[in-house]
């Protein structure tokens, strides 16, 4: 059971996670792609755990979901609030604040 | 000479009181205000009078020293010292600056009398007795000062008070640009003269007169001529002679008394002084020696010339006293044995020219401030005084035997021809045209029909003006016995050296007479040329080049306006724009370029949150890049 | 390392939809599959306790967020796939690919030496080991987030919470305003009619009906009409007529 | 001398005078609070007059006080002052209450009140004395841009219409030269640490060995701040800016004390820390004197408005100054350091009687004046002799130190002396230009109105004049008091002077 695959999956996931927040125009969708790269980087810190043989790359991984879930509470109740005065989840809609 | 002065003591002591006088007249008068103005011009007189009688002293004090230690010198205080380089303020009293003293004070003061009478109606007559004081003083201190930057002191306080007076009616524009140009050019000169003292300095150490005579000989050729021609400059600068001449045409709207006492007597003359004080260093140098005479000649000529065309009685005089001029610094170009008449040609001069500016005061005075000679005419039974003075002056400035302008001038022009023919003809042919111009101004002014203006009436000026033209006029008609017996070249040898006499082909008195036939030969061209045929009104417009170049002086002022001023004036222009676009525009251009450039940056802040994902992601890819390349390049 | 090879293509391709499903909630769904296979691969990788954590927590409760908000937000809300910045579709992409390939060359490389195993650190169990960890070590951490965790939930709340900008209407303001509704334009002040209760039908999309047997619109939500999927009143009716024949006269 | 910290003192005088104008009661009036400002300038000048006294001409840095200030690197709070500080700090204080009383209602409608206008100028003072004083560079550093503060807010709240614009170009200029000079500074931290204890001390760093590269790059550093800050000719176009748009007063505090900075810290810094840059630079920087001196004049003949026009005459002198340091014989060191206290009265002269005329009339254009001299006979009289003594008429002090300058420069080299000298005809030329066209000819009729000096701006100027003529006949106490430190710094420079060449030595320069 090597490492290697492992991490390289959680390249991949990441980088489409990254892709995915550039293109899609969705605030929420654009939320979801974070939450993979999210995703990635936990699969990166379990699998590290195991090769490194103690308990603090899950423990990472367990705060890395704890943060994740007070992220994304907040970040949705930002696009309640932005969809509500705005009437549109389009991430371009919301640039007012430039040159 | 050498410099080897001995400290004052008994009578020398009073020397200081000399420049003290009238520099303290000066200052009362200047800073006096309103109070001084009933009795200012009367202290004015007072105080040069002072110092004249106490010159008078002095001289004959000196003169009953024998002939080896009449140098005395007298410390005031150290004026300033730099490292090895220290300046004092130092008087030295010895025969070239006793007669200098004489002829300043002397003539000062008669003129100072005059000119109360003559100022007698200006409201700011005490302002005037101020600078001409104030000029007294600084032309003693020319004279009497031992040291090169002391001269130096002295030449621009004479500078400063011939621009005041000059400018004394400063309501008018013209007399404001003269007095300003005649500034300018001296200040031209005094670059001569700051360069001189420089290079003496460099040369010997210190710019004192006893340091400098006593090394002279050791300096090398090229030094000498070098610190000859500054001062040659510095003199040319002062005295109107040939490429700085044109301010002392212009120098005539000043008031008479200042053209005569500064514009012929003294100031013109401080060049001469220069060059004779400082012969030790021009006998040892040939070529610096014939600059000088070049330059006097042909001063000696332009003067003449100019004299001829001039209508304005006062520009006619100024235009003869360049020509005297050039014949001194001729005589001083000759080396040792030209110093001696050099300086009597300056001291009769001074008396005749004084007196015939003055008497030319006393026709404006009349004609109520006419200049133009055109509309003169038979003055001579209107102002019989000044008829009578004037014509002593005229005829000692021809030459004529008993008066003081033969003894002079044919010395002068007898080395002349001892020296090199060519330049002796100039001189010869200098002394024709002097007696055309003056013969011509004679006749135009006293002479011919009675062309006056309506409602002028010629009256005699009081005697407070009179009485000064007598003693002038007495003075140039004796002024010769100063050569009795040589006495004034005995009088000069311990300043500027021994001289043998040396004889010419045709003899001392066969050159007398050639002199006064030419001089005869010019009253004759001008009695026919004037005398007989009317005088028009107006200039005649149609005259021969020559006279057209005369008028316009030579063209000297044209030169200076075309090659000078002009091109100075464009130049001045171009520079300024110059300045506000290139050196200021690199500073401003800067500032504009920064904010153009920000304002490009500024667009990547376009609000898109995308956007700044992509750099974001952009940035880490580089950063992981370097990483990769760095750890495993 | 089997569960691993199926998983993984799964996973990506799940990714990947991510990227380009049109609708949102298509994308939320692909995003759970990837997430409940990464509780696999957690399974896998010797931790069990995550493996749990990620179902529940992270599938089960931020997820759901995410599909409670899409269906707030509107979820046929589907974006354009025309990009409007200009040339940033081009730039993400060889960005993203320039980051992933360094990314995935680097790891490829880099040899990560023996893998030693959780055995020795899972022996009394991986639960009762992290909560031993948690709890001496990262105590600290563990407080702070869970602070975190209070804030963000006050934050959403103060986020999403709405001033009153006019005082709320008393009782009596809204009785007269019905009845000025009635007065005026003569909308039944009442409440609306509950949807029709017959023998075998009472859902919310069945109608009431008048008194001349036609169905009424105001018992039926107006966001099922707009759908369609509203129970006509005839069928209802075909039963009624059923009971009546056989036997009895009333 | 006992060790009482005179300099501080004089530092601390008036800048609590400064500190307590804004607070002084509200019911205080107008008149008086500008009285008290006189009079803690008038306090300021007593002891000026007494540190005079009590300092002996050959006494090497008198008054010293050291004290550590920042042990990190070395800087102590350092004062000291020798014959050329002290000539500079005693022309600030009489500089500064003749620019008050001259300037008494200039501040009046400033952008703040004319209570603030004082308080700067009494901060300007302290801070101006403690760059005279300071013997550490680093102080000398932080009074050195502590300086622009002062200035900044006069000339931007008290003057013309572009005075903002003005305010900033200065700002930023000056600026620019300091933190150029800031890296120069850390150059010399970073060189005086590898020797050992770092200190700021400009004794300990005049002992430093600095390699000759090294030192080349610090000098510049020094060089390029000193000599924006003593405008010469490249980067001198913020000085005409600056004293167009400021009140006259301001314009003498910037030029005749403040400039001054500059040209000391050549003296002070450049000479005595780089010898060896200092001559490898000289002949460059000879030759940008010479040209600021001819630039100067030239735009000085060339221009129209007064207040720029004796600016750019303030250029030619800079030239004339710097060109005096870097010929490095005792000549033209001691006719420079001369100059700076002369120029200090002439230039103070100019620009008080011009802003009189400009005062009374409104517009500082010539072409709007003419025949002035008839209408106020008294104003042309000072006006003339102010600008006699700008364009170095023997006789006031300018010619001394212009004489002695040149002397230097022809010593060096007769051609820097004879392009040196062409600056006496230009000065000649745009003092009297100037003169004839506001004053001589016929009396303009809008001109009429112009009254002549009342008794205050009289009190103001005649001081400055008599200084001059005084100095110009009897210039021996400041001539002594500065001829030793002129020897000293040509020690430290390691420069002797050239033998005159008829130097049969024994008698020739024995007399």
């Amino acid at each position: 059971m090597s490492v290697t695959p492992f991490i390289v999956l959680s390249a991949i996931l990441f980088t489409i996670g990254c892709v995915g927040v550039l293109t899609r125009r969705n605030a929420i969708v654009v939320f979801m792609c974070v939450e993979l790269m999210l995703n990635a980087s936990n699969l990166a810190l379990v699998t590290f755990s195991r090769a490194n043989g103690n308990l603090d790359g899950q423990i990472a991984a367990f705060f890395v979901m704890v943060v994740a879930a007070a992220e994304v509470v907040v970040g949705l109740a930002i696009i309640m609030t932005i969809f509500r005065s705005r009437r549109s989840a389009s991430v371009d809609d919301a640039s007012l604040l430039k040159y | 000479m050498h410099v080897t002065a001995v400290q004052t003591d008994g009578v020398f002591s009073i020397l200081w009181l000399v420049i003290a006088l009238p520099a303290l007249g000066a200052l009362v008068l200047l800073a006096g205000g309103k109070r001084t103005d009933k009795w200012g011009h009367w202290l004015g007189v007072a105080t040069v009078a002072a110092s004249f009688v106490l010159s008078l002293i002095l001289f004959f004090a000196l003169l009953g020293k024998d002939e080896g230690e009449r140098q005395y010198t007298q410390h005031l205080w150290n004026w300033f010292s730099a490292g090895s380089y220290s300046v004092n303020i130092d008087l030295l009293y010895d025969p070239l600056s006793a007669v200098f003293l004489l002829l300043i004070t002397g003539v000062g003061a008669l003129i100072h009398v005059y000119s109360v009478g003559y100022m007698e109606h200006d409201e700011r007559r005490r302002r005037f007795f101020g600078y001409l004081n104030l000029f007294v003083a600084s032309m003693l201190v020319l004279v009497l000062a031992a040291d090169y930057v002391g001269v130096f002191l002295g030449w621009e306080g004479v500078g400063l008070a011939s621009y005041l007076l000059i400018g004394f009616w400063q309501h008018k524009p013209s007399a404001a640009a003269a007095a300003k140009k005649a500034f300018v050019i001296n200040r031209v000169g005094d670059i001569g003269l700051s360069l001189g003292a420089s290079l003496i300095f460099v040369t010997f150490g210190s710019t004192s007169f006893a340091v400098v005579s006593a090394h002279a000989d050791k300096a090398s050729g090229a030094t000498l001529t070098a610190i000859g021609l500054l001062l040659l400059l510095a003199a040319c600068g002062k005295s109107a002679q040939f490429p700085l001449q044109t301010w002392l045409l212009d120098a005539m709207e000043g008031p008479t008394p200042v053209s005569a006492l500064i514009h012929a007597a003294t100031m013109v003359t401080a060049g001469v002084y220069l060059i004779v004080r400082s012969n030790f260093i021009f006998s040892l140098t040939e070529d610096a020696r014939t600059g000088v005479i070049i330059v006097g000649t042909i001063t000696l000529l332009m003067g003449a010339v100019i004299g001829c065309a001039k209508d304005d009685i006062k520009k006619a005089l100024a235009g003869s006293t360049m020509s005297q001029i050039g014949y001194m610094v001729l005589a001083a170009g000759l080396g040792p044995a030209g110093y001696a008449f050099a300086i009597f040609h300056l001291l009769t001069h001074g008396f005749f020219k004084a007196n015939m500016f003055l008497g030319a005061g006393s026709v404006m005075h009349g004609m109520d401030d006419d200049v133009n000679m055109r509309h003169y005419g038979a003055l001579r039974k209107a102002m019989p005084i000044t008829f009578a003075t004037f014509g002593i002056g005229y005829l000692a400035i021809l030459g004529v035997p008993p008066f003081a302008g033969f003894w002079s001038k044919d010395k002068i022009i007898e080395t002349a021809f001892g020296d090199n023919f060519l330049v002796g003809m100039c001189a010869l042919i200098g002394a024709g045209v002097t007696a055309f111009y003056m013969t011509r101004l004679m006749l135009l002014t006293f002479g011919t029909t009675k062309r006056w203006e309506k409602g002028v009436h010629p009256h005699e000026s009081p005697k407070v003006m009179t009485y000064p033209l007598i003693a002038l006029a007495v003075l140039s008609a004796g002024g010769g016995l100063l050569l009795a017996g040589d006495w004034i070249v005995d009088w000069l040898t311990p300043v500027v050296g021994e001289h043998e006499e040396h004889h010419l082909a045709v003899g001392a008195v066969g050159m007398s007479l050639i002199a006064l036939a030419v001089v005869a030969a010019g009253v004759a061209v001008a009695w026919f040329l004037v005398g007989k045929r009317p005088v028009p009104k107006e200039a005649p417009s149609k005259v021969s080049v020559f006279t057209r170049a005369a008028r316009a002086d030579l063209y000297g002022d044209a030169f200076n306006d075309e090659v000078i001023i002009k091109p100075g004036v464009v130049g001045i222009r171009g520079l300024a724009t110059v300045d506000r676009s290139v050196v200021d525009g690199l500073v401003e251009g800067l500032a504009v370029a920064l904010t153009a450039i920000s304002a490009t940056f500024r667009r990547v802040q376009n609000g898109l949150v995308r956007s700044y994902a992509l750099t974001l992601l952009g940035g880490a890819a580089l950063v992981l890049l370097t990483l990769l390349a760095v750890n495993f390049g | 390392m089997v569960a691993f090879w199926i998983l993984a293509p799964v996973m990506v391709a799940a990714a990947l939809g991510l990227l380009f499903a049109r609708k949102a909630v298509h994308a939320a769904l692909l995003l759970a599959v990837v997430m409940i296979s990464l509780a696999v691969l957690y399974a896998v990788q010797d931790a069990p306790f995550l493996f749990a954590v990620q179902i529940i927590v992270y599938t089960g409760a931020i997820l759901m967020l995410f599909l409670f908000v899409l269906m707030l937000v509107g979820v046929d809300a589907s974006d354009s796939v025309v990009e409007t910045i200009r040339g940033h579709r081009l730039f993400s992409t060889i960005a993203g690919l320039a980051f992933g390939l360094t990314l995935v060359l680097g790891v490829a490389q880099v040899s990560f030496g023996t893998v030693i195993g959780l055995d020795s650190a899972n022996k009394d169990g991986n639960v009762p080991s992290i909560a031993q960890i948690l709890f001496t070590r990262y105590v600290f951490a563990f407080e702070v987030t869970s602070a975190l965790l209070i804030t963000a939930a006050l934050g959403a709340m103060v986020l999403a919470h709405r001033e009153r900008l006019t005082p709320k209407p008393t009782q009596a303001q809204l009785a007269a305003q019905r009845i000025k509704d009635y007065a005026e334009h003569g909308k039944h002040p009442g409440p609306l009619p509950p949807p029709g209760v017959f023998a075998r039908h009472n859902a919310v999309d069945t109608p009431a009906l008048l008194p001349d047997g036609t169905a009424s619109e105001a018992s039926i939500s107006r966001v099922l009409a707009a759908r369609g999927t509203v129970k006509s009143a005839p069928d209802i009716a075909a039963d009624i007529n059923e009971l009546d024949t056989p036997g009895g006269d009333a | 001398m006992s060790d009482f910290p005179w300099l501080t003192v004089m530092l601390v005088v008036p800048f609590l005078g400064a500190v307590a104008m804004p607070l002084l009661p509200k019911s205080l009036s107008v008149e008086n609070a500008k009285r008290f400002a006189l009079s803690v300038a008038g306090v300021e000048l007593v002891l000026g007059v007494i540190i005079g006294l009590k300092f002996h001409n050959d006494g090497g840095v008198q008054f010293t006080e050291n004290h550590e200030w920042i042990k990190a690197f070395g800087a102590h709070y350092a004062l000291g002052v020798e014959g050329l500080g002290l000539s500079l700090v005693l022309l600030t204080v009489i500089l500064t209450p003749i620019v008050m009383l001259a300037g008494w209602n200039d501040g009046d409608e400033g952008r703040w009140s004319p209570r603030a206008f004082f308080a700067w100028m009494l901060a300007l003072e302290a801070l101006a004395v403690g760059v005279f004083s300071a013997t550490d560079v680093f102080l000398f550093y932080v009074f050195f841009e502590a300086t622009l503060i002062p200035i900044y807010f006069l000339v931007g709240g008290y003057g013309g219409p572009k005075r903002a614009k003005a305010a900033v170009k200065f700002l930023l200029y000056n600026l620019f030269g300091g933190l150029v000079m800031l890296a120069a500074v850390i150059g010399l931290y970073v060189e005086s640490a590898k020797a050992g204890h770092p200190s700021y001390l400009i004794s300990d760093l005049a002992k430093l060995d600095i390699s000759t590269d090294v030192g080349r790059w610090l000098f510049l550093g020094f060089m390029v701040a000193f000599v924006v800050k003593a405008p010469l000719f490249p980067v001198h176009t913020w000085l005409p800016d600056t004293s167009e748009s400021a009140t006259p007063g301001t314009s003498v505090l910037l030029v005749s004390i403040l400039d001054k900075i500059g040209s000391f810290g050549m003296v002070r810094f450049c000479l005595s820390l780089f010898p060896e840059a200092s001559h490898w630079a000289t002949p460059a920087v000879v030759v940008l004197a010479i040209i600021s001196i001819i630039y100067g004049a030239l735009m000085a003949i060339g221009e129209d408005d007064i207040l720029r026009l004796i600016a750019y005459t303030s250029v030619s002198h800079f030239g004339f100054i710097v060109l005096g340091i870097f010929v490095l014989n005792s000549q033209g060191l001691q006719g420079s350091n001369l100059y700076m206290f002369n120029h200090g009265l002439s230039t103070a002269a100019l620009f008080l009687v011009a802003g009189y005329l400009i005062k009374r009339h409104g517009s500082a254009s010539i072409r709007d004046y003419a025949g002035v001299e008839k209408a106020a006979p008294l104003l042309a009289g000072f006006l003339l002799i102010s600008g006699l003594a700008v364009l170095s008429l023997p006789g006031l002090s300018p010619f001394v130190s212009e004489f002695l300058v040149i002397v230097g420069a022809f010593v060096y080299s007769p051609w820097a002396g004879a392009f040196a000298v062409t600056g006496i005809v230009l000065a000649a030329i745009y003092v009297l230009l100037m003169y004839q066209r506001t004053m001589t000819g016929p009396l303009r009729e809008d001109n009429a109105t112009i009254t002549d000096l009342n008794l205050r701006e009289k009190v103001a100027v005649v001081p400055v004049l008599l200084l001059m003529i005084i100095l110009g006949l009897f210039p021996k106490p400041l001539a002594d008091m500065l001829n030793p430190s002129t020897d000293h710094s040509l020690s430290q420079v390691g420069a002797k002077d050239p033998a005159p060449t008829v130097s049969d030595s024994a008698e020739g320069s024995a007399q």
